[in-house]
């Protein structure tokens, strides 16, 4: 995990679907399509490999012993956490704390950066494309602190309106909380841009994560941003991790939120004193094989010209986003200039959920239902969409089986 | 093309689906309960009036959903017609047994020449949850959906 | 994941031994001797290959989606919350919730059952051989919500002073949480008594069972206990999971912890309502593939004739306990009757990290400190101790090495 | 027998560890500080007098710990008495790279030579943190820890 990462420049997608052993099976005794990395990504062989060879040889429990492999895990541990830094562009090691997902990053930021800051009345402003991840936590503070929601909405070819969100902060406001990039729409947000505007006005950002650490390159210096949230499982790495990267002085200045071994500084019976930071966050024992986990993913996508990834995504998208156009039965949802490789649309006549099973039975993986995001659902008015979205290891013939899906769906669900 | 898609999505799960019987609103509803998916976001109410005899004496539904939920909300308000509570327990768990590939003994030869279209769902266990949300929110209406006296008719 | 157990009587320990690939290696050039379960257990074969295999042929998101490979996630999750069911003997699946490990659960029940129902002046009773992770979460409740701690002291050999716990529950009693298990001595605590005079005053229990639950069996319906928190990598599984039992009347009844997705009903711009549990407290994408090794380390245990695995492990422990009790220069902590294979000392002259090393050096792998024990280390008045801790792979020949090591180090560190 | 342990725990160490030089109270102290070690849980309180041409006058510690961080905590004491701020935090610097097994071109011959028993550690990367403890709380004495003039002697 702690190795240099050599970038090779363009991309060979075929050559890197072959990384990725569960793309080689059958569904229904149809090769398997999988459209549905933006619910989760496939993990490659690397990333299975360095988390079976570090349980197989290295383990231990982390930051708690003097022995070998005691060492030896919390060095791999703490290389992760290099790894995630250096992914994100942190400046320092220790503003990267280990979570258990991006839910709970986000989580954490509710718990012990805002919720001890909250009065009646205080505002958070959100976007109307928020995950729930992004939107419950904040919801909390409305119950039981009284906190207000402001709500920003998006243009209709689901791009944010920035005037929109600028207008909404108030001396009230005491976060933005924002998506990198929509899991719907696909739409990637100009962090950069409403950092400088919530700045300006004394306002902490945090973006989730989850989806643009994919597909983005992130670089949390130049955003000057106060919080960013990513999951290691759709980032083509384990379950079970995520992590937060958020700003020193945020960090030091933040009460712990769960409480257990690792994050005191000393217990009594009287009182308790807390670490410093990340230790402080990482109560109990981490997700450490999941570290070594994440890191080898980030740096398997590291190892890619990532501009070039990304354009390979976003030619599958348009490929996809064209001939789904060309039917006048399909209604596409999310059409953001510049947005990511994810396709949302509604098929006349046809409920998503049939629309995917029938997907389902040639093979071909797509999420139908409100995606976590029920109050984008309904700004668009719709109940549910059924959702293609690309991953790195995607191929035009996915996209081809993917719409002659469409085609017999059509077929049999009739017009 | 797919033998088990075409016995799933049969014309008759479609035209129920298109054209769902009983849809609307019961005003004089005794017993009503909301359904939900939280996984697909799809919605139905259940609406009906229990006459003095404990017979469904009428049943409706509204709501949004798949052509699989719309249908057997369809069917099921057709069949609970008319039947008595206990009669309506026996179809409803004959019906999830069928739609999971169980064996169904409870059904009545006619109930289960009726429910023969949804057999083709024990294929698509994603899908039993669609088929049995109605259901379920008819039975929700009987325990915990009496309308007051006041607003509803017979009772 | 599924898989009928069978168990087989008596316990072949050198098999057992030679499922887990890491204890063939070696350590400064000596075989590894690994007396660290204590901290974490290491991980058999069939654990590590249950997750790999699920990754590679199965994996999606949970919950989400009508697709196979969606349904397949789904099932293995669901299968591992029924095995765990199994495990603890809850009589329904939806009692268990599933964690990121030990610690989170402890602090489900504080943040979801607990705070919600603290006053000022209410009491929690705990004893004070706890581990951090059973102390700190409720810490929290004394420093926001004045809760007050009733610390509940041990008998010098480490046993609970029963008498003294029925002593200090009172009518502001809230909660009693208290270890099954104790990490540094070893004490295994009667529940069953301590839940029976807990109720007979109204008092829910809360038992810490991250070493419980490795090493007892574990009867959540014939203990009649509330809540019941239990960790995966203690248990040969995964980092990155653990598992709460709670009473069903309890879950029903509490708030949620993390916000997110999955664990809501409906999402809208000014309410949400929130889904029933376990789901309610599952926020997010939940360590899926982790669930699945957690599953397959307790199918694995389970395996095992459970008494016969307990007997060879306390074997060992009074094998080593017996050698130790004769040096001179050896105080141990912690002689608790019917208690678990831990053994705890201190060495006269010799500080536990610098014992530890020269251990380490022959390969030894123990543990020096605290053991997040600091309560229990005022107690017994030491700033740390040495911490052997039996696994069920460990045999005779790793005591003896261990009692080598323990010469070598009076001999380099002198008297 | 392993010759590196033989290396870590020399006579001079265990020396050091048993009979600490510099251990006890510094009644007239112009700075302290506690150092903790939140994984063993060892601490470490160090105490000087910084005179007025900032120089190291006195300096005393006490605390519990294991061999390593008792011999580093008495050796420190001795090397730093007398020298200044700059010399100190120099010496600091060299330590801190010996340890870790690294070039340490800023140490004098004389301290280099002094200090040369420390050099084993480096084989000893769990340890290292052991070592350094007593220095980082010099230092944070000398950042934060200076005591009220009422209280203290010089300054
Ligand atoms: C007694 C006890 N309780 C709680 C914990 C914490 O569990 P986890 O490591 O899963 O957070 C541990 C282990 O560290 C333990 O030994
Ligand atoms: C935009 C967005 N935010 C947050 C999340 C939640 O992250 P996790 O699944 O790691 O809890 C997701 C994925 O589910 C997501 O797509």
């Amino acid at each position: 995990m702690t190795a240099q990462v050599k970038i090779v420049p363009g991309f060979d997608a075929a050559k890197a679907r072959a990384d990725f052993p569960i793309l080689s099976r059958q569904v229904h005794g149809k090769p398997l399509v999988y459209l549905d990395s933006g619910a989760s990504a496939q993990k490659p062989r690397v990333v299975l490999d360095a988390m079976n060879e570090f349980a197989r040889t290295n383990y231990a429990n982390v930051h708690r012993g003097v022995h070998y492999l005691s060492g030896a895990a919390t060095d791999a541990y703490e290389a992760a956490r290099r790894t995630v830094q250096k992914f994100v562009n942190a400046a320092r090691e220790d503003e990267i704390v280990f979570t258990k997902g991006g839910t709970e990053a986000i989580n954490l930021v509710s718990y012990s950066f805002l919720a001890p800051a909250i009065h009646p009345g205080d505002e958070i402003v959100l976007s109307v494309m928020e995950h729930h991840s992004n939107i419950v936590p904040w919801h909390f503070l409305r119950e039981r602190q009284g906190a207000v929601l402001r709500w920003v909405d998006v243009r209709d070819d689901g791009s944010l309106d920035i005037e929109a969100l600028d207008a909404a902060i108030t001396p009230k406001t005491k976060l933005i909380a924002i998506t990198h990039m929509s899991n719907v729409l696909g739409t990637v947000t100009p962090l950069a841009e409403i950092v400088a505007r919530a700045h300006a006005k004394g306002v902490p950002v945090l973006a989730d994560g989850a989806q643009g650490a994919v597909h983005e390159i992130v670089d949390v210096q130049a955003l000057d941003i106060d919080f960013y949230a990513l999951t290691g499982h759709k980032l083509y790495g384990p379950t079970g991790i995520g992590a937060l990267y958020a700003k020193r002085k945020h960090l030091r200045a933040m009460r712990p939120f769960n409480g257990g071994g690792e994050m005191i500084r000393e217990v009594t019976r009287d009182i308790v004193t807390y670490a410093d930071p990340p230790a402080r966050f990482e109560a109990g024992t981490p997700p450490i094989i999941e570290a070594v986990g994440l890191a080898a993913a980030m740096d398997y996508l590291s190892g890619f010209d990532r501009a070039a990834v990304r354009a390979h995504e976003h030619d599958l998208y348009a490929y996809a986003r064209q001939a789904v156009g060309e039917l006048n039965w399909v209604r596409v949802i999310g059409d953001a200039p510049g947005k990511g490789a994810i396709l949302s649309f509604e098929a006349e006549g046809m409920h998503a959920h049939d629309v995917a099973t029938i997907l389902d039975r040639e093979g071909v993986a797509v999420r139908a239902g409100h995606h976590c995001a029920q109050v984008l659902m309904e700004r668009f008015g719709v109940a549910s969409t059924t959702r293609a979205s690309f991953g790195l290891y995607n191929n035009r013939s996915d996209v081809d089986t993917l719409l002659a899906g469409l085609t017999k769906a059509r077929e049999i669900l009739g017009s | 093309m797919d033998h088990s898609l075409r016995e799933l999505y049969q014309e008759v799960i479609l035209d129920h689906s298109r054209h769902p019987r009983h849809f609307g609103v019961l005003e004089n509803a005794t017993h009503k309960a909301e359904g939900y998916n939280p996984l697909c976001g799809d919605k139905v109410h259940v609406m009906l009036v229990l006459d003095k005899d404990g017979r469904v004496a009428d049943i409706r539904f509204t709501g949004k959903g798949c052509a699989i939920s719309q249908a057997s909300a369809s069917m099921m308000t057709e069949m609970l017609a008319g039947r008595t509570l206990a009669e309506a327990q026996k179809l409803m768990d004959g019906f999830i047994h069928l739609v999971k590939g169980e064996e169904a003994p409870g059904l009545s030869a006619d109930d289960r020449e009726h429910l023969d279209v949804m057999a083709g769902l024990s294929e698509f266990p994603m899908r039993v949850k669609c088929a049995t949300l109605a259901w379920h929110t008819f039975s929700n209406a009987i325990e915990e959906g009496a309308i007051a006296a006041a607003e509803g008719a017979a009772s």
